[in-house]
């Protein structure tokens, strides 16, 4: 373990820790102006962080310890999770640590926790939201599989940092199989970031919800870690997506000054793909909790047609 | 027959065409008391039976046999029985039988497969007897028939002694009679087996008022 | 004692089970010696198996021969590095249980404790019998005694009829497969008349011969793992049993059927052909999406644990299809890779499974209530096994940074290898069974959530539940014990894999140790560092570390303050435990999603109801498909057959006279 | 003096006298003295023909040898647990009313004549006296049978009287015909029955006539073996007599039918070419074991069930003999020895339970665990055993018959293997619910005596996990025996 990679290890984490909210802030802007509304500032989330960590918590009476140990949790899986995948270089001392398919095991760690933590205070709203994660849940992790497994099958490898050096660095081939698991993929990412179609992360109203509908009982600090956490999630998701997809401009192994030059990049990419989010949630109405199924039913059915289309045209040719 | 046949031949097999005989009267025999008589006169027959081979092949244990045969068969079963029906009240008991001439149909189906079946054996034996061990075997099934056919307790062990009497035949006609021990262990076993029957009788009637067996009919699966 | 050897060691171990259980009948009424005396002296005995095994791992095979057994066929035992795995796995698995069920057998209940004493320790012995067992008789006698024992525990509340009938349910399906396994076992004898093992694996079967055999297997090994669809007495038998006994045969007794698979089909048959590892897989699949899709709906406690047995047994049967696979077309190392995740799942899921049997057995001791609809909130009163539960559902979970995450990750990197397979169907059907895995892993998620958050969590939903208490010491040591064994196998995979080694190389004749090593204990990199890598140990040090770290932050930037209030609940005003989830709701959009492979009978209220209710109750298509017509078809041969026994007696002598004619014209020449 | 006579004449001196005197108080005890002698004798017996090998007794007309030895010796033994077995059995019947003194008397006297035609029918060397005994031994046992007077037990005794009699009538011509082909072999002499000299010249016996004398031998024996369709009076009588003398009839009375068959299959097997007994035997085995096994889940009485498991067995029994050869027939051997020390034990544990529950329906017999823990065991684990459950012993015999049958005539297999199924589910599912539950019955005023029960249990357990040496060695001689 290099000291390069040792300091890289510790800014990416830094970059996510500070850029996550700033996405936030970045969709729910350029939503607020495809709406025809006026945005809030883009910092916004950072004021609404501050304010939560100093405000008291108020617990529920029979909130139980895991009620307020999960936020942590959740907080930490995210954090894991930022951590692994390469937003701006590949030399990450943390990535050995998890591949693809353990990056999924984080995920579904952190939705056990907060379906849980739903559960916990024992209200009519909680449950519903922890079963309705959990159903879009293990709807989307077959098709995400898939998408890892097209992406392994490329690359030879499920690790994170070797996928996208596969993509980026050895050799350009247009490979038609990432379109569809490109497409699956966003659908995918779509769900499990509780964006429209599948969730509204600007409703309360109550039959709709999935994820505010969990988090209801949260306050505080708690509160803030939870929505951190799922900036976090999604700056994961993105950096993810841009990792797989779109993998140019990460820098190599012992390469600090194209990591340097990575961050700018990224920076522009994580705005485009903020806005293309924004522009996804304006068209697109939530559907009815039952239409998921569906809609990760295309997401699984994209992902397997990648891979047989990896199977078919690429490997037989 | 033919001229070769000696006389003592002829009468055997003349005997056992009676025992055959009287094998089918019993077939079609309602009635309980003719039965029986019938049953003694089958006795009497084998006895006679038995006798002509003992004085054919001077065998002394024979003579014993058809001594043995004369007593039991004919006299002494034939006499527990009528006492029995008279002690029974069932002296007029008439069986109801069904389809008398279907069942002589069948009885004479079973001679010619006991026929056939005995062929092949009564060519290979030495004895003067040679055709009898067929019509013991013919005895034998319409005896069975008999049993099959029967719903009164009484005709039907009538039936089974009738099943002995075939089988003694054979016993004499075809092998000049088994060893002594066993003859007279075999009719030992009959002797009891009549008596326990007798006690039988007994108890069947006063449990059931009768002695039809179709009223024994209660333990069953199907 | 140095000309001991390591199957001396084991023998004399289950000697010395048989002996603490009939020494428990010596003392059949007396609780307290039984429960605090015998019961911890067989967690001894079974940390000495345990120790024996994995001392054993990596040594070449062992074999007896004792005096009894037939006398043409004595018992033959041998210990080969397969079987020391999984006595490795029966020693720890039995220690935990052991231990806690020291504390769980208390006064008045049920069975005299003794008689329960003999049983369990006569299954623990029957069980090594059947992982040393070195030949046909011997095999199938420790198999059938293992069936009995079991029975006889599962049966140990013998009062209620449902009880009762589960038991028989298991008892008759266990021998029906005791049947196929027998015929297996004369198939590959293929007419030598050798029942020993050596003798079978001598035989070259044809491969006619050879699919028989393993199917058979397949049926009879199936019949006792739960596999589809020989599955229905598993969900029956385990709610029946007492909570210790539900661990042992769901951790331990599935195992010995997956066992005797491997030894069968990699062992024992030769060569096998692939398409004997596509039937396993399809098998496992559908026994895994039907054990998960069930276990997702119940409503009581320790049947959505067996239905989940169900699921895991499917994933072990997914991993021997696909070794099988492998094996078939000699790609030994992906079929090694295959084999560690199936040796891995197996102790894997002996030490979650085991957990949380218990821990239904400790909400069982406090609550006496096994009905989901009926628990809640226990985390308040029952932290020690509600913690510790945790640790077991999120292992079921198949989540990082426990065990069973590591199983199923080695069995999709082993699946990631199928596009390479020479045969152009599987290469492109097996990499989406892949698909099938990660659903089912998911959905296991859901109902293990269930299972905690409804048990564990929320307001209690009955009054008496305030009332509930934790466990006693010796139940938490039992639990604690088997959490460790989780954590340890979560955390340290490739120290593990490194014992489980010797099996695999043993079966396939190539393991994985060699490249696992390279890459350090910390590190679990099966085929190479840059192929796929996992290091659970940092995972969960900087999870915990970010929990701690962030923990401390907080409370030091800002404060730590708290509190206590109403729960908000969006503003609601209808609070109290009825609001919450049930467990049927919890599970809705599952049966709404998957409707078709449910049988439900479903009751929704009406407005005009007096008493408007909903209810729902959902059965095992199996019962309808399979069973029941097999019943009734062997109902209509009977009612046929017994036509024979008319009661007339003219009949009966009828029937003597034909059968005379008929064989008289046969006889005659 | 000669063990032999002894062993003969203790049954049969002690049934005389129990006819006589059946009424004293010393009866019962004589009774069961009595048999404790037999087994004794016959234990005694065993050894001297062990140490010196077989012998003749009364010039040729006994010939013991390693076979039947051992069935003389398993006879004894069986007889001997039954009697004790039947001590407190009948004083609780005598109790309840259902028997009265004279009805005890035939009970007790008949009881040692039975065990006397047995042990004359195991030992003689004489074809024509096995008959003889064979039907002696139905005319004992048929007073036993109806021995309750009541309705259901007159009919059957009558079954059983007539399809047996019938059936032995058939056995006589075989033995007629048997004679008839001896005879032109071995002469007029009058050793033409005797086994012994016709084992010498059996493959000069006429092959036509042997196999036609077969036939009514397989017929008639058979009957009294209980084979399908022959079987009718079986269950019948066993369930209507009173349980010891169900216990004997079981145990012993089908062994020993099955073994005049065993006999006569040595010498039509030495003058038939081909495998003509030997395919009868197990076409009948087969069809009984079938028959049985479906007839078992229609069943309502207890012991009318175990009857038909006795059916059923006995053409397992049959079919293994049937296949002939040194392994088949050990195994033949073995699963008779283990059917009657389980089964008498069975219906020892059922007559106790019987008693106390007043009811052979098993509808209405809940919960014997409770009642009394010792007599459900029994029941359970002699369930267990006989339904082939290791360790018992009878499992070890069946799979060796299954194994020699997968290796010998595949096509049989998968026939057994569903008999023995669904016998395993119709009788298991039968006796559970019996076992176990709830209930509410009386104390007995005599305490049972179980011990029988266990010690059978015990021998069936022991002999799954090891069979000594000896046994082995005497199994294998018998074996051999049969050729």
């Amino acid at each position: 373990m290099s000291v390069g990679g040792f300091l890289g290890q510790l800014f990416a984490i830094a970059l996510a820790l500070v850029l996550a909210p700033l996405l936030t802030g970045w969709v729910n802007q350029c939503r607020a102006w495809l709406q025809n509304r006026s945005a809030p500032p883009l910092l916004q989330p950072y004021y609404m962080l501050h304010k939560l960590f100093r405000k008291d918590v108020v617990l529920a009476r029979n909130a139980s310890p895991l009620f307020r140990f999960a936020p942590f949790a959740v907080f930490g899986c995210m954090l894991l999770a930022c951590a692994i995948i390469p937003s701006l270089s590949t030399d990450l001392p943390l990535a050995p640590a998890a591949d693809t398919l353990a990056l999924v095991g984080v995920f579904g760690l952190a939705r056990i926790f907060i379906s849980l933590a739903a559960m916990d205070v024992g209200t009519a709203f909680g449950s519903l939201g922890g079963r309705r994660e959990m159903l879009v849940g293990f709807l989307a992790e077959p098709a995400l599989l898939m998408v890892i497994f097209t992406l392994a099958l490329i690359s030879q490898s499920t690790s994170v940092a070797t996928i996208v050096e596969t993509l980026a660095h050895r050799e350009i081939v247009i490979y038609p199989s990432l379109a569809f698991a490109g497409i699956a993929f966003t659908f995918v990412s779509l769900a499990e970031n509780a964006r429209v179609p599948v969730d509204n992360p600007a409703t309360h109203l109550e039959l709709t919800m999935i994820h505010e509908a969990m988090i209801l009982e949260y306050s505080g600090r708690h509160l803030a870690l939870i929505e951190w956490a799922a900036s976090l999630k999604l700056y994961a998701y993105s950096c993810l997506g841009l990792a797989l997809f779109f993998p140019w401009g990460i820098a190599e192994r012992d390469n600090f000054l194209a990591m340097i030059a990575a961050a700018p990049l990224l920076l522009i990419k994580l705005g485009i793909g903020g806005c293309l989010l924004a522009a996804i949630e304006t068209v697109n109405a939530k559907m009815r909790i039952f239409r998921a199924p569906e809609f990760l039913g295309t997401a699984f059915l994209l992902a397997v047609l990648g891979l047989l289309v990896r199977l078919l045209l690429e490997v037989r040719a | 027959m033919n001229a070769g046949v000696p006389l003592s031949a002829q009468l055997i097999n003349l005997f056992a065409a009676v025992i055959l005989l009287l094998a089918f009267a019993m077939l079609a025999q309602r009635r309980v008391m003719p039965l029986i008589n019938l049953f003694g006169l089958q006795g009497l027959v084998l006895a006679g039976s038995t006798l002509v081979v003992a004085v054919t092949t001077h065998q002394a244990h024979l003579y014993w046999s058809a001594g043995l045969t004369l007593l039991l068969k004919a006299m002494l079963l034939p006499w527990i029985l009528h006492r029995l029906v008279r002690k029974l009240y069932v002296k007029w008991d008439v069986e109801s039988l069904v389809n008398v001439p279907a069942t002589m149909l069948i009885g004479i189906v079973l001679v010619i497969v006991a026929f056939n079946v005995a062929q092949p054996i009564s060519l290979l034996s030495h004895t003067i007897s040679r055709g009898t061990l067929g019509i013991a075997l013919a005895t034998v099934m319409l005896a069975f028939l008999m049993m099959i056919t029967r719903t009164k307790a009484i005709p039907q062990v009538v039936g089974f002694l009738a099943m002995e009497n075939g089988l003694f035949l054979a016993a004499t006609s075809a092998t000049y009679g088994m060893p002594m021990v066993v003859e007279l262990g075999i009719a030992l076993d009959v002797l009891v087996g009549v008596i326990i029957l007798g006690v039988f009788f007994f108890q069947i009637r006063d449990q059931f008022d009768s002695l039809d067996i179709s009223h024994m009919e209660h333990l069953k699966d199907g | 004692m140095s000309s001991l050897l390591a199957i001396d060691f084991l023998l004399i171990a289950a000697c010395l089970w048989l002996a603490v259980g009939l020494w428990g009948l010596a003392a059949p009424r007396n609780t307290r010696f039984i429960a605090k005396g015998l019961f911890p002296l067989g967690a001894l005995i079974g940390l000495g198996v345990g120790v024996t095994a994995l001392d054993f791992l990596g040594q070449s095979a062992e074999t007896a021969i004792l005096v009894i057994g037939l006398p043409t066929l004595p018992f033959h035992l041998r210990l080969d590095n397969l079987t020391a795995v999984f006595a490795l796995l029966l020693g720890f698995a039995s220690v935990g249980i052991s231990i806690y069920a020291a504390g769980y057998f208390r006064k008045g209940e049920g069975a005299a404790p003794g008689l329960m004493c003999l049983q369990y320790h006569a299954f623990l012995t029957s069980m090594l019998m059947v992982l040393l067992a070195d030949d046909a008789y011997a095999f199938m006698v420790a198999w059938e005694v293992m069936a009995l024992s079991s029975f006889f525990l599962v049966t140990t509340d013998h009062r209620h009829e449902a009880i009762r009938s589960a038991g028989y349910l298991y008892l008759l399906i266990a021998h029906v497969g005791a049947i196929a396994i027998l015929l297996a076992f004369g198939v590959m004898t293929s007419g030598s008349g050798d029942y020993t093992f050596a003798g079978m694996r001598a035989q070259e079967l044809p491969p006619f011969w050879a699919s028989a055999a393993f199917l058979l297997a397949l049926v009879g090994f199936g019949a006792k793992a739960g596999l589809v669809p020989v599955h229905v007495w598993l969900p029956e038998a385990h709610p029946a049993a007492p909570s210790p006994v539900s661990a042992m045969m769901s951790g331990v007794m599935l195992k010995t059927a997956i066992y005797g698979l491997l030894r069968v089909s990699f062992d024992l048959v030769g060569t096998p052909l692939w398409w004997w590892g596509v039937v396993a897989m399809a098998v496992g699949l559908v026994t895994a999406l039907f054990g998960v899709l069930y276990a997702t709906v119940q409503s009581d406690m320790k049947r959505l644990l067996a239905y989940s047995s169900i699921e895991n047994i499917g994933l072990l049967a997914v991993g021997i299809g696909l070794a099988l696979i492998f094996h078939s077309f000699g790609m030994e190392t992906l079929a090694a890779l295959a084999m560690t995740a199936v040796l891995y799942h197996c102790l894997a899921h002996a030490g979650f499974k085991s957990l949380l049997f218990l821990c239904t057995g400790s909400v069982l001791h406090a609550t006496r209530e096994r009905s989901l609809g009926k628990l809640g909130g226990l985390i308040h009163r029952m932290p020690w096994v509600a913690w510790l539960a945790l640790v077991g559902i999120i292992a079921g979970a198949g989540l990082p940074p426990l065990s069973g995450f590591v199983s199923e990750w080695l069995l999709l990197q082993a699946f990631l290898f199928s596009p390479g397979l020479p045969h152009s169907w599987l290469n492109m059907v097996v990499p989406v069974a892949a698909a099938v895995i990660a659903l089912v892993a998911a959905l296991a998620g859901f109902a293990m959530v269930k299972f905690y958050g409804i048990i564990f969590l929320g307001q209690m939903r009955e009054p008496a539940l305030k009332d509930a208490h934790d466990a006693g010491p010796w139940e938490r040591g039992g639990l604690s014990w088997l959490t460790l064994l989780t954590l340890l196998l979560g955390v340290m995979p490739s120290t593990v894999i490194g014992l489980l080694d010797a099996a695999t190389r043993q079966l396939l004749g190539t393991g994985l140790a060699a490249r696992v090593r390279e890459s350090g204990w910390w590190m679990l990199a099966p085929i190479s560092e840059d192929r796929a890598s996992y290091q659970p140990l940092i995972f969960l040090v900087t999870i915990v570390a970010s929990v701690l770290l962030g923990r401390w932050l907080v409370r030091r930037l800002y404060h730590g303050r708290i509190r206590r209030s109403r729960a908000w609940d969006c503003g609601f005003f209808f609070e109290g435990p009825r609001a919450q989830d049930t467990a049927e709701g919890f599970s809705q959009p599952i049966r709404r999603i998957f409707e078709p492979v449910f049988r439900m009978a479903r009751h929704f209220p009406t407005a005009r109801d007096d008493q408007p209710y909903y209810s729902v109750k959902v059965e095992d298509h199996f019962w309808h498909w399979l069973y029941l017509p097999v019943a009734r078809l062997a109902e209509r041969i009977s009612g046929l057959i017994v036509r024979v026994q008319g009661g007339r007696i003219a009949v009966y002598l009828m029937y003597s006279f034909l059968t005379l004619i008929v064989l008289l014209l046969v006889a005659r020449p | 003096m000669d063990m032999f006579v002894i062993l003969l004449a203790i049954p049969l001196v002690s049934g005389a006298l129990l006819t006589v005197a059946g009424e004293r108080a010393w009866a019962p005890h004589l009774n069961i003295i009595a048999s404790a002698g037999t087994f004794l004798a016959s234990a005694l017996l065993t050894v001297e023909i062990i140490a010196e090998g077989p012998r003749f007794a009364f010039g040729e007309q006994f010939f013991i040898d390693s076979m039947n030895v051992f069935f003389v010796a398993l006879t004894a033994f069986v007889g001997m647990t039954t009697s004790i077995f039947s001590g407190p059995y009948m004083k609780n019947e005598q109790a309840h009313g259902r028997l009265s003194k004279p009805r005890l008397r035939l009970y007790k006297s008949m009881y040692q004549l039975f065990m006397f035609t047995m042990l004359v029918a195991l030992t003689t060397n004489n074809l024509g006296i096995l008959w003889v005994a064979m039907e002696a031994a139905t005319l004992t046992t048929v007073l036993l049978v109806s021995l309750y007077r009541t309705p259901a037990s007159l009919e059957a005794a009558w079954k059983y009287f007539i399809l047996c009699g019938v059936g032995i009538a058939q056995a006589l011509f075989g033995t007629i015909l048997l004679y008839f082909a001896a005879e032109r072999v071995l002469g007029e002499t009058g050793n033409a029955l005797l086994w012994t000299h016709l084992v010498d010249v059996k493959g000069q016996l006429e092959p036509a006539i042997m196999a036609l004398s077969f036939v009514f031998l397989l017929v008639g024996y058979g009957t009294k073996v209980g084979l399908a369709p022959l079987h009718n009076w079986l269950p019948d009588a066993h369930a209507e007599g009173p349980t010891p003398v169900s216990a004997v009839l079981s145990g012993l009375l089908l062994n020993v039918a099955l073994y005049a068959i065993l006999r006569c299959k040595v010498l039509a097997d030495g003058a038939i070419d081909g495998d003509f007994a030997g395919n009868l035997m197990m076409g009948f085995g087969l069809l009984t074991l079938l028959l049985a096994a479906f007839f078992l889940g229609r069943q309502k009485d207890i012991k009318r069930m175990f009857a038909y498991s006795s059916i059923e067995h006995m053409g397992l029994i049959t079919f293994a003999f049937g296949m002939g050869g040194a392994v088949a027939n050990f195994a033949g051997f073995l699963h008779m020895t283990m059917h009657s020390l389980t089964k008498s034990a069975i219906f020892f544990a059922v007559g106790h339970a019987t008693q106390k529950v007043g009811t052979q329906l098993m509808a209405d017999i809940r919960g014997l665990i409770r009642i009394n823990p010792v007599i459900g065991w029994g029941l359970m684990l002699g369930t267990l055993a006989i339904l082939g459950m290791p360790p018992f012993g009878v499992f070890a015999s069946e799979f060796m018959i299954l194994t020699h049958a997968m290796k010998h005539h595949p096509w049989a297999t998968p026939i057994l293997l569903l008999a023995l199924g669904v016998a395993f589910a119709s009788i298991f599912g039968k006796v559970q619910p019996m076992v176990f539950g709830e209930t509410h019955a009386k104390q007995l005023p005599h305490a049972p005596a179980i011990t029988p029960v266990f010690v059978h249990l015990a021998i069936v357990l022991m002999l799954g996990l090891y069979i000594p040496p000896y046994l082995t060695r005497w199994f294998h001689e018998a074996a051999r025996m049969l050729g």
